[in-house]
């Protein structure tokens, strides 16, 4: 869906606050329990990355602009458990679960495993198909109105683009959201001239780059 | 999740705890009592996050990279395996891709969908990534966006935006400024900023205050 | 500027509410008042109506969203009063005129010359130059990001359409916001089908329209 | 006009005036001050939009349209100039364009950068005319959001949305509904309905309820 998130080419949100080095640290001890807790329950299997990302863009617009980082999180882990039952609204405002035990289905993230968690999940998955485009292909982007979950921002569809590499054939997020299916897909960088995302009159020095799903694109008609 | 509450954020609490605060530990503790999560887990998670893993990781790489041309090819053909390869750096995840810098251009990474970051080599990433006002205008107006950061590009200069759409994640390889002289690896470390690591500030001549929080 | 009032094609704000036919009216007493106000003073011309679209385009994108329309309008003028310097923040403070009065340079708007002010302006202007473009021909809308104001949403940017009528050389908004010049310009109306708008899988009985000055529009490439 | 201030509207006030109320008491004093506004001009403005226009004047001449050919023509051809032609109606301004709704084209209006709506022959717009919901999604989804308002059309009538994106103004003409009958010109107009000159919604045979508010 085509919400607040896609923020790429927007203006009007003032100037960017730059952080000195230190920014990369929690700003508040409550930042650090939801990070804790999003990494547990992805790791329970409760539900995966491009479930949470989906339910981020659910949140009404003036929340998602109005909310921090962190409490985007907070609400959406919160929200998400409760659409997914892993407790009843009851049991969340008791703070103790009035009905069982959750560790017998899904996977429980000890002291013990958690450092080999650290490493990044791969989503690369094999397959039979050959990937349909090469590098140095031209491309355009669909012109995608999906009413789900979709990687491919508003600012880089319907536009047309050289494949600069191939990166492997990964973990489809619009079927994993639509249908719960892996449905893999090849992945592809897509390079867009400047002037062809922001029109004639913008920096002819810029390119955009974008990860596109094979799904996303096809041959133009004209090339 | 309804569009009605967000008035509501920062008054009428009667307990210390802000309504975030309230929430999150009602999270945890339901959690807990449910049998997903174990409090010491989350301790061990912030203790990592906190403490092992930060810029100074992908400072670390940039730096080698930059004394050890083989590793730099290694690098710049597949980044995770070339990390994984030195027994000396943490693993990092797959499909890590670095991208360099050069005298005709400059990269920069940014997420407009969401906030994708490459957390294994720079841990944590800043509040202004995460935010409207970068997500939205990175992408359409590069230039007058790294000059808020302190970043003026002469025009000639070609830029890239590279938007984190899916899986992949990129870390910027600076370019090796002159006035660095001769260092050793990890003096040059100390230099490598986290904000030139995304492509969106420079290596400092100031040691390790730029690198480590 | 492609800011948060360029709401076409996004989603997520949720559903609609109708309001019966007693909606149209004011539902609050304030609401009348600067409705008046914004009246009284656009015949002043202290500024005209594309000022003061453009003023509103300049909300914080969370206060726009969370404004009401009067609200909008409230703040909007205001700002706009400070920033042509009507009067100062003393002033407007004070609710008293401390360095003179506005009506030697601006028209007031009387009882007796209200009446006039119902029927609405008329933007066409005469000209020499005949329209580009004729009924029936293909255009291509530009991939414009306009460092100011604009009348093209982003949603019928680089799209195909067919001019469908022609509707007058009108003032054109995009200049008098720039450089307050009227720069008069040819109005058509375009018809894009909506596949071409919204992508191969939408609604094959829609069509969009807008009315596009003539700097907006372009002739395909390949037609 | 920062985003610092959005959430102190509702909370922290010392007078029985909202915050919107004293801003706008202020403007409307200073202006007076000024010399540039008459505070009698306000009343009568306020007069003019609560009691004078409205949807009636619309619904009269969408009843004139149904049973005199000869002017739904000249109304089609030129709104304006076919109004101002009618003694008995008030004056519209330039580039009013009236569309007329048929078994197979269903025409519907929105202001997606605005909210430009009919004032001179509909009055003050409705709230949800002025909304996110409406303006966001009528354009790229309009079949769901009509259904929202009631109106089921049939899944071959083609749908034309008009986004008023300049000076022009849109009134739609519905289709004079068979369960109508035979009626006078004012008994029609009372069956007229705001939503139904928007194309948001059905022509009533409820009478006058829908049309005046």
């Amino acid at each position: 869906m085509d919400s607040m998130h896609d923020l790429g080419g927007m203006e009007g949100f003032g100037p960017v606050q730059p952080e000195d080095n230190n920014g990369s640290v929690f700003h508040a001890p409550w930042e650090g329990r939801v990070l804790g807790l999003q990494r547990a329950i992805l790791y329970s299997e409760a539900w995966n990355i491009d479930v949470f990302r989906h339910a981020q863009e659910r949140i009404h617009p003036i929340e998602y602009l109005s909310w921090s980082y962190y409490e985007r999180w907070t609400h959406t882990l919160i929200a998400t458990a409760l659409e997914r039952g892993l407790f009843s609204l009851d049991e969340f405002r008791a703070e103790v679960s009035l009905t069982g035990n959750l560790s017998e289905s899904l996977k429980v993230l000890t002291v013990k495993g958690v450092d080999k968690t650290f490493v990044r999940g791969n989503f690369e998955r094999d397959g039979i198909h050959d990937p349909q485009f090469s590098v140095g292909d031209l491309v355009i982007t669909k012109e995608l109105h999906v009413n789900g979950h979709t990687r491919l921002p508003r600012y880089a569809r319907d536009k047309i683009g050289t494949i600069i590499a191939i990166r492997g054939r990964h973990v489809f997020p619009d079927a994993v959201v639509s249908h719960g299916a892996e449905n893999p897909q090849w992945l592809y960088t897509v390079e867009f001239e400047g002037c062809e995302v922001w029109g004639e009159a913008s920096d002819t020095t810029v390119s955009n780059l974008v990860d596109a799903f094979e799904p996303y694109l096809s041959r133009p008609e004209y090339d | 999740m309804s569009g009605s509450d967000h008035h509501d954020h920062s008054h009428g609490e009667e307990s210390i705890l802000t309504d975030i605060q309230k929430r999150v530990k009602a999270l945890e503790s339901i959690l807990v009592s449910k049998g997903l999560v174990e409090r010491a887990t989350i301790d061990q998670i912030i203790e990592h996050f906190e403490n092992k893993v930060g810029p100074h990781v992908g400072a670390r790489v940039v730096a080698r990279a930059w004394i050890d041309q083989e590793f730099k090819r290694a690098l710049l053909e597949d980044a995770t395996k070339a990390i994984n390869s030195q027994s000396d750096f943490p693993q990092v995840g797959q499909h890590l891709i670095a991208i360099e810098n050069n005298d005709s251009l400059h990269n920069v990474v940014v997420c407009t969908l969401c906030s994708c970051y490459p957390w294994d080599v720079l841990g944590l990433p800043p509040v202004w990534y995460k935010s409207a006002p970068y997500r939205s205008r990175i992408v359409s107006d590069p230039r007058s966006v790294l000059k808020e950061f302190g970043l003026e590009l002469s025009e000639a200069k070609k830029i890239r935006v590279w938007d984190s759409t899916a899986e992949t994640r990129y870390l910027v390889i600076p370019q090796r400024p002159v006035f660095l002289g001769v260092k050793s690896e990890s003096e040059l470390a100390k230099c490598v900023t986290r904000d030139s690591m995304i492509g969106t500030g420079k290596v400092s001549p100031l040691s390790e205050d730029n690198v480590n929080g």
